[in-house]
């Protein structure tokens, strides 16, 4: 990955009109350090593991199984783990499965908005590689280009089960404070939004939108 | 005077600390038995505060102005200020808190001026599913709160004070001696308000994640949220903590607390699982019509009461 | 109610003119995609006049993968593992769909067992379709209690699918020529326990949530389908049935072994998200009903499939044909031209959904309550995937 | 159906009448008579259900063939309707006015195909696409695989030998029919 | 509102009271069903690496890479599946397709990881967890992507058969073509096998597109006799077959021939366009007209090369014609082949021997290059007594008297020594001849070296195999006219090097039968008198065969030699690839240029012609 840590703190916004652009912040998002005192960061990291909010955008056919998860048969509830409608209040974005450019778009505001730290899983296989839709002119082929991915759990659809270890998988790394994707994301900052550009043509949105 | 404000202040912090923790642990609990009656487990019990941590955690926290800062600030102002002058356990000078003689109508003042707060805050966001939320539940808490206020008159009525300690005293000796029994009318009224107060189904449209992404706070997050919840179980179990004392006789210990103050959850929390939601207007049309009546008839009662 | 198949000319349906939102009066509001109260990835675009909706439009694209022309690219067996994805709730109709244009197109019998197979596989389909479906419907009014009973109870039925065809949601058992493997042992009386156990559950929800003054008070009255729409809005299926059309694929132009089996169509009079809702959950009893039927009537020897060419290299006739079949949510339908080709030349699904969450929707939406979109969405079981495809 | 179909034939010039399997009809018509033929096969025989509309694309001939799919309850008969457009840039009467979903689908092969449809509401709008910069992504030229290559890439570290390649390359080289 | 709708909503907490739906350790409790899609398992063993799977993939997630466990050899490509999860979506298309039924799922399903480069692995090869999983899904029985059964050929029936010499196989008719060349994967792991690397499936492809000159161009540009090879081939590629290995491989035999039967052999000159051959000047002479010649013959016409074949018998084919009956390949057919030859422009020199009618010598003298194919053409001995009897006839003479309208003279009773294909022509002509027909052989049936096909259907017309029988002597009959054979029972006995069981005498259990003659076919060896002694030493000839360097030459220059006398499998379809081989190096040898950046063995040729 390169990275290109500029210099300059304003973004362009430049697919916004004049007007628009007042009401959008144009700061470039800075990367957070972790707290100093060791004991408090892996407190902080115990807390966010234990309490993981999955932001409720099904992106794709994975939200299917996310149902069965999140009600009785599977009760992630029992891991810490919550649905919240709004990104504000999410930590967690759970990408199921491809995603069309149209809803990338989406992705990529929802996951600004959302307030770090913050993870991204990525379920199925439609993200690492295109999957059942390698050829179609409408799906993207490899999600890490465009935001920062945690973790990959693979399977079409992955059950479940798998989607539980998943989310125990995601709490150990977090623990571990391995999850730094919106650090990521901000360090490699133009990077990414070039890679975004490059597919989503109609960039009518802010650079970023916190 | 001063060390007799610094104790009183000392115990206070006790009290809050303590109501704090056992709204924390009742709502987990609540949610416990929702999900029981959901076929599942439910969260851990100290989800509640791994949650607050958590957003406390946070290590950005995008803001829209300063009236987005009050709004929590707001919020838990008028929770503290609720629990401030309710005497939590009677008997007993730790936690009577600045409980004084017309208490009531700060405690009632203090519950509408946390929403008011919060409305303030969240009208700043900007989402208009925030404003949307806020002129939902502030059209639902003026309708609950006419059959609630009735309620409460009627007891003032029935025991000729204003302050809470006194109507808690009135209670002692028994439970035939509870509102409940006394004034079983404005206890119904008082208990269908309650209903709307809790935010349990049907009266939760103004927090429906179907109908708009959870309403008010759609866009407070990190040390926000986590102050607005920490206010949610503190005014949660304040509200309990008044409801007790008013109708169900208050409470000389620890104990008879949490058991009086969980068993009247339940009943925001049996009829909470059993239906949907209502629509605001429905919700509106609802209080308007029959918990207002019943309101009203207390009123009628509590005078009977005095009169016969 | 009388089966109208007249077309009313007195509907009316321009496209309204736009709302003049400078005026301040209005407000717009976006639902979705991010947002819990669509059914799958789409977004309504809202404009609000107080509480109530003067304009709806739909947008959907979201979940857009070009599975037509995808499926020009693949060849005829590759092009199976596909369709299922069309429909994430319902893959198995796209599956048979698909098998069965194939087959018409190609000449190809299916064995007795594979029919019966098949059968019970769309009726366990159409089951834990509707068992999501009440959930949701109860979840989009506010009450989490079913959806989450349905849901889990849903797995029960997913777990009977991945013993029976090896996956939980994208089955791909119902292949050209067949399906893919027999019952597995002791299927049967596993099935037959769980069905029990649905019909207790059905139940329990018609007590708590059919009859639930707040359920009523929420849902009656609530977008409101009159009969003279039904047809130039082409609305099928269950919302067509509420309002009296005792219109069945299933009865009307029997597929599979549906025609050996004992059943009525269910038709309601309430044309509003209640009767519908009601409507489905006779269905599902219905479906559980039919399951029965299936498991004591389905062969347990002889070929599940067809003497099939090589795959690999299969070339069929050219052709066109359009089978339809009736999905949870109506007229479910393959459109297939073949040109003699490896490639198919032109695959059009066509899903209830496309009319229904668009036309429909857009019209029932104006004047309805925002916090009743959710629900009225949900009422009409709209799917987005099936509109973009 | 006979009876119909040969009503068509003379009274629209419908040709092609192919029937496809019992109850379901395809015949094709001249683009300019399709409307009212569509019209009275709504208004007049019953066929009120528009199943679907949809396009062929016959790239080798130069034609489009639209496909407007009918359905008649009562007689529990499909009629196919097949009309035949030009490829570049030709119009097409809409029959939006005849069903509430014609325009969706219209505004679908708009967007797919780059058909025309004057009158049709909100033909322009995005359907399922947005900010497309492409040809219309189903007409059969354009080549989705080779726009998905060189918009999305593909992750690295994937190759494949062809097994009788492979084997003549070890086993014998210098064998076979492919020598220099 | 009614009360009952008031009420009645409260029956949820009936629910309260019961167990949980709850999985309480769902990633423990819950694993796959057992027919569960899972992650792959490779048998990598019984995989032969076809790559069907790969071909059927829909979604491009199986690359075949080289695996170094496996090297490639015949019947198995050495490449393995390896699995792309990032693309896979678990249909189990490539289990249901794998010929080789080596691929299954597991009931595994859980794998996270944070590296998405991660998820590639060769199943059965790289260390995985699930390799030995029990469950998951596999194909079920009597489930096929493709016809397991081939298509059967029609047949004389062994009545008819026996009566006459017509071909006893009738062809395949279009359908039953085109069906049977549906069946095939196209793999094309056949190629490798074939001793002429024949493009299988290429050709079996044109049948399925009913382009039989396309097919016709395809097999001649690597073998120049398809109609016999369409006929009489031992046919190693049908053996490795992926498609055999769960079903009945894919009659590619059959097929070459259908492809034949379909031209016209006047068509011949106008599909194949051999018109626009460049003459190089150079001369080749050919030492026998048999299928290692004529092959030579034809690709160096090819070359652009003039040639000469020399041939002791009166026409073209050498064992082709001899030795195999016209019932299982019609002289038409093979003229067919040959006279397309011919017709090349290829100077045929018939009746010519070579050491009698024209030394080695001088063909060395006249010609640039000599390719030697004289082939097997000498009965081997059974070294037992007394068989010189005059009733004693060997296999390759009867058949050749039968070839060439001789009556052989076989009488009514006869037996036949032996079980190879020889052994087996010469009991079918017996039997169409009328005799009754025994055969003994030392071993057991299953151990015949003869094709099973040829086993079959001699004992169907009526030969009576006598399995494990050994011949002892041959003495004089009672009758003058017969002769009488003395044979003993065999016991296999277990080899103790793990050799293959051998046959061993039964003294106590010796027979006696009196026959009208006696037909020994135990095998052919090769007479190479023509050459002198001087030569066949530069020659290096062991046992009576060549070993050929690897472009089919030898130690004396401009001398390459090919068909049954230089290799070890003596069959019709080697020897066409000895001649083709050879005139590529015969063309390497006498064009170098051609070749600018090759070093192998070409080269050494020449260097070696040189020093000579």
């Amino acid at each position: 990955m390169i990275k290109s840590l500029s210099t300059e703190d304003t973004l362009e916004n430049s697919g916004l009109s004049a007007e628009e652009q007042q009401l959008f912040c144009n700061a470039r998002p800075k990367a957070y350090e972790p707290y100093p005192i060791k004991a408090v960061e892996d407190f902080a990291n115990w807390a966010r593991a234990n309490s993981l909010w999955i932001l409720a955008f099904g992106t794709g056919c994975g939200a299917i199984e996310l149902r069965p998860l999140m009600t009785a048969r599977f009760d992630a509830n029992r891991f810490g783990v919550a649905g919240r409608p709004t990104p504000r209040q999410s930590s967690v974005f759970v990408i199921g499965g491809y995603a069309s450019v149209k809803t990338l778009k989406r992705i990529i505001r929802s996951y600004e908005q959302m307030q770090g730290p913050k993870f991204v899983i990525c379920l199925g296989i439609c993200p690492v590689n295109g999957g059942m839709y390698f050829d179609s002119y409408n799906t993207i082929n490899q999600f890490d280009l465009y935001l920062p991915v945690d973790l990959y759990i693979t399977g079409c659809m992955p059950r479940p089960e798998v989607l539980v270890a998943g989310i125990m998988e995601l709490q150990k790394k977090i623990k571990q404070g391995r999850c730094d994707g919106a650090n990521r994301y901000v360090e490699n900052f133009d990077w990414y939004k070039a890679n975004q550009k490059k597919v989503i043509k109609n960039w009518d949105m802010p650079d970023y939108n916190w | 005077m001063i060390a007799e404000w610094t104790g009183k202040i000392a115990n206070f912090a006790l009290t809050l600390l303590i109501v704090t923790a056992y709204g924390l642990f009742m709502t987990a609990f609540i949610e416990r038995i929702i999900a029981k009656v959901q076929g599942r487990i439910g969260i851990p019990y100290w989800q509640p505060v791994i949650n607050i941590l958590k957003n406390f955690f946070k290590r950005t926290a995008v803001s829209h102005g300063y009236m987005f800062y009050l709004g929590p600030v707001f919020r838990i102002a008028g929770g503290i200020g609720t629990l401030a002058f309710i005497p939590v356990i009677y008997g007993s000078e730790t936690f009577s808190n600045f409980s004084m003689a017309g208490d009531l109508f700060l405690v009632i003042y203090f519950m509408f001026f946390g929403q008011l707060g919060m409305a303030l805050g969240a009208g700043e966001s900007g989402h208009p599913y925030s404003a949307i939320g806020i002129a939902r539940g502030l059209s639902q808490m003026t309708a609950y709160e006419v059959p609630f206020a009735l309620a409460v008159i009627s007891i003032v009525i029935q025991y000729d004070t204003l302050s809470i300690t006194e109507i808690v005293a009135a209670q002692q000796g028994g439970w035939q001696n509870w509102t409940v029994f006394t004034n079983w009318v404005a206890t119904l009224a008082a208990m269908l308000a309650f209903l709307g107060m809790t935010g349990y189904s049907p009266f939760d449209i103004f927090l429906a994640p179907q109908e708009i992404p959870i309403g008010p706070p759609t866009e407070f997050h990190s040390a926000y949220l986590s102050f607005m919840s920490l206010n949610r179980a503190l005014f949660g179990a304040t509200k309990l903590v008044l409801f007790m004392n008013l109708f169900f006789g208050g409470a000389t210990g620890l104990i008879e607390l949490m058991i009086k103050t969980w068993l009247i959850y339940m009943v925001a929390i049996v009829v909470g699982v059993a239906f949907p939601r209502f629509r605001v207007d429905q919700a509106i049309r609802f209080f308007f019509k029959i918990p207002t009546l019943i309101g009203i008839m207390s009123i009628v009662y509590a005078q009977m009461m005095l009169t016969s | 109610m009388t089966q109208s198949t007249g077309h009313s000319a007195s509907l009316d349906f321009t496209q309204p003119e736009p709302v003049d939102l400078s005026s301040g009066k209005y407000v717009k509001l976006w639902q979705g995609p991010q947002h819990p109260g669509i059914t799958g990835n789409m977004s309504l675009e809202l404009v609000l006049d107080g509480d109530t909706i003067i304009e709806c439009k739909t947008h959907v694209g979201y979940l857009h993968r070009a599975f037509e022309k995808l499926m020009e690219r693949r060849n005829y067996i590759q092009n199976f593992t596909v369709v299922c994805r069309i429909a994430v709730p319902e893959p198995t109709f796209n599956e048979y769909l698909y098998s069965a244009a194939v087959e018409e197109l190609s000449g190809i019998e299916v064995p007795e067992r594979a029919i019966w197979l098949r059968t019970m596989n769309l009726e366990l389909m159409r089951l834990a379709s509707f068992l999501m479906w009440i959930g949701g419907i109860s979840g989009a009014f506010g009450k989490y209690t079913v959806p989450n009973w349905t849901l889990a109870y849903r797995d029960y039925v997913l777990d009977l699918f991945e013993e029976m065809t090896g996956a939980r949601i994208y089955h791909m058992y119902i292949v050209p020529g067949g399906v893919r493997a027999g019952m597995p042992e002791g299927f049967e009386e596993r099935a037959r326990a769980i069905m029990d156990g649905a019909d207790k559950l059905l139940d329990q929800i018609e007590r708590v949530l059919f009859n639930n003054v707040v359920f009523k008070a929420r849902s009656k009255g609530l977008g409101i389908i009159t009969p003279d729409m039904v047809d130039p809005y082409g609305i099928v299926g269950p919302n067509a049935r509420a309002c009296g059309f005792a219109r069945d694929l299933r009865k009307d132009e029997p597929y599979l072994a549906y025609d050996q089996l004992d059943f009525d169509i269910v038709t309601g009079n309430e044309p509003d998200a209640y009767g519908r809702a009601y409507c489905r959950l006779l269905e599902t009893r219905q479906s559980i009903n039919l399951i029965r039927q299936c498991l004591e009537r389905t062969p347990t020897d002889g070929p599940f499939q067809a003497d099939m060419p090589n795959v690999l290299h299969w070339k069929i006739p050219p052709g066109e044909t359009y089978v339809k079949a009736e999905c949870t949510r109506g007229e479910y339908g393959y459109y297939m031209v073949s040109d003699g080709s490896e490639y198919v030349r032109r695959v059009h699904v066509r899903g209830p959904s496309y009319t229904h969450a668009i036309a429909v929707m857009e019209r029932l939406a104006v004047g309805t309550n925002i916090a009743d979109i959710a629900g009225l969405m949900v009422s009409l079981h709209t799917y987005p995937p099936e509109i973009e495809r | 159906m006979n009876e119909l179909t040969n009503r068509l034939k003379v009274d629209f010039d419908a040709s092609e009448i192919t029937e496809r399997k019992p109850g379901l009809t395809t015949l094709k018509v001249a683009k300019d008579k399709a409307e009212t033929l569509i019209r009275e096969l709504r208004d007049r025989e019953g066929f009120t259900h528009l199943n679907f509309m949809t396009c062929i694309d016959y790239i080798e001939d130069g034609i489009f063939t639209l496909v407007y799919m009918l359905h008649n309850y009562e007689q529990k008969q499909t009629l196919g309707i097949h009309v035949d457009i030009g490829r570049d840039g030709e119009e097409m009467v809409s029959i939006h006015h005849l069903w509430a979903q014609a325009w969706t689908y219209q505004r679908e092969l708009r967007e797919a195909y780059g058909i025309r449809f004057p009158g049709s509401p909100r033909l322009d709008e995005d359907f399922v696409l947005e900010g497309w910069d492409q040809i219309p992504p189903m007409r059969r030229e354009f080549d989705t695989q080779k726009f998905s290559e060189e918009r999305f890439g593909h992750r690295e570290g994937r190759q494949s030998e062809v097994p009788r390649d492979h084997m003549k390359v070890t086993l014998y080289p210098n064998r076979g029919g492919d020598e220099q | 509102m009614n009360l009952k709708d008031l009420l009645s909503p409260f029956f949820v907490w009936q629910r309260a009271f019961e167990k949980p739906y709850t999985s309480m350790r769902p990633t423990i409790d819950r694993p796959g069903a057992p027919a569960y899609r899972g992650f792959h398992i490779n048998v990598a063993e019984t995989c032969v690496g076809c790559g069907s799977c790969h071909t059927i993939c829909q979604n491009h997630a199986i690359d075949m890479v080289p695996v170094e466990q496996f090297q490639g050899r015949p019947g198995d490509s050495g490449l393995r599946p390896r699995f792309d999860y990032g693309r896979c979506c678990w249909c189990g298309l490539c289990v249901d397709i794998c010929t080789a039924a080596s691929l299954r799922m597991s009931n595994e399903y859980a794998w996270i990881t944070e590296d998405p480069t991660e998820f590639h692995f060769t199943a059965g090869v790289d260390d995985k967890a699930w390799q030995d999983n029990e469950h998951g899904y596999r194909r079920a029985e009597g489930y096929h992507l493709y016809p397991p059964k081939r298509i059967e050929m029609d047949m004389l029936s062994p009545e008819e058969s026996v009566q006459s010499f017509d071909e006893v196989a009738r062809g395949y008719n279009e359908e039953q073509a085109k069906k049977e060349a549906d069946r095939c994967v196209e793999c094309g792991i056949c190629v490798a096998t074939c001793p002429a690397h024949m493009d299988v499936p290429d050709y079996i492809h044109s049948i399925r597109d009913g382009d039989y000159e396309k097919g016709l161009q395809l097999m001649y540009r690597t073998n120049p006799f398809p109609a016999t090879c369409g006929r009489i081939c031992t046919r190693r590629c049908e053996s490795v077959c992926p498609v055999g290995i769960l079903g009945e491989p894919v009659a590619i035999r059959w097929l070459k021939r259908f492809i034949v039967d379909q031209v016209d052999a006047g068509e011949y000159t106008r599909i194949l366009n051999n018109d626009a051959v460049v003459e190089s000047g150079h001369r080749v002479a050919i030492i026998g007209a048999g299928p290692g010649g004529l092959s030579a013959a034809y690709y160096l016409r090819q070359y652009g090369h003039a040639v000469s074949v020399f041939e002791a018998q009166a026409s073209a084919g050498g064992m082709l014609r001899y030795g195999v009956p016209s019932y299982r390949l019609p002289d038409a057919d093979l003229d067919k082949d040959i006279e397309y030859i011919v017709s090349l422009g290829v100077e045929m020199n018939y009746n010519t021997r070579i050491g009698k009618d024209i030394s080695f010598e001088q063909l060395l003298q006249d010609y640039d290059a000599v390719f030697l194919s004289t082939g097997l053409s000498v009965p081997s001995s059974m070294r037992i007594q007394g068989e010189d009897h005059p009733r004693v006839l060997s296999g390759l003479q009867v058949l050749a008297d039968v070839a060439n309208g001789r009556d052989p003279g076989i009488g009514r009773k006869v037996a036949v020594i032996g079980g190879g294909n020889v052994a087996m022509d010469a009991s079918r002509v017996s039997r169409r001849l009328g005799g009754d027909v025994t055969i003994l052989y030392r071993r057991r049936i299953a151990d015949m070296p003869a094709d099973t096909e040829e086993i079959h259907e001699s004992q169907e017309e009526g030969c009576t195999i006598v399995p494990q029988a050994i011949p002892v002597e041959i003495v004089d009959a009672a009758d003058s006219s017969q002769v009488t054979i003395k044979w003993g029972e065999a016991e296999m006995v277990q080899d103790p090097k793990g050799g293959r069981p051998r046959p061993v005498l039964q003294e106590d259990r010796m027979h006696e039968e009196s026959y009208d003659c006696i037909i020994s076919a135990i095998g052919q060896g090769s007479n190479l008198d023509y050459l002198s002694r001087e030569i066949q030493d530069q020659l290096a000839i062991e046992w009576g065969k060549f070993s050929p360097g690897e472009y089919q030459h030898t130690g004396l220059a401009r001398v390459f030699v090919g068909g049954d006398v230089a290799n070890r499998t003596a069959d019709a379809i080697s020897a066409i690839e000895d001649g083709h081989h050879a005139a590529r190096g015969i063309n390497r040898f006498l064009n170098p240029d051609a070749y600018p950046n090759n070093n192998t063995s070409p080269d050494t040729t020449r260097s070696e012609g040189e020093q000579q």
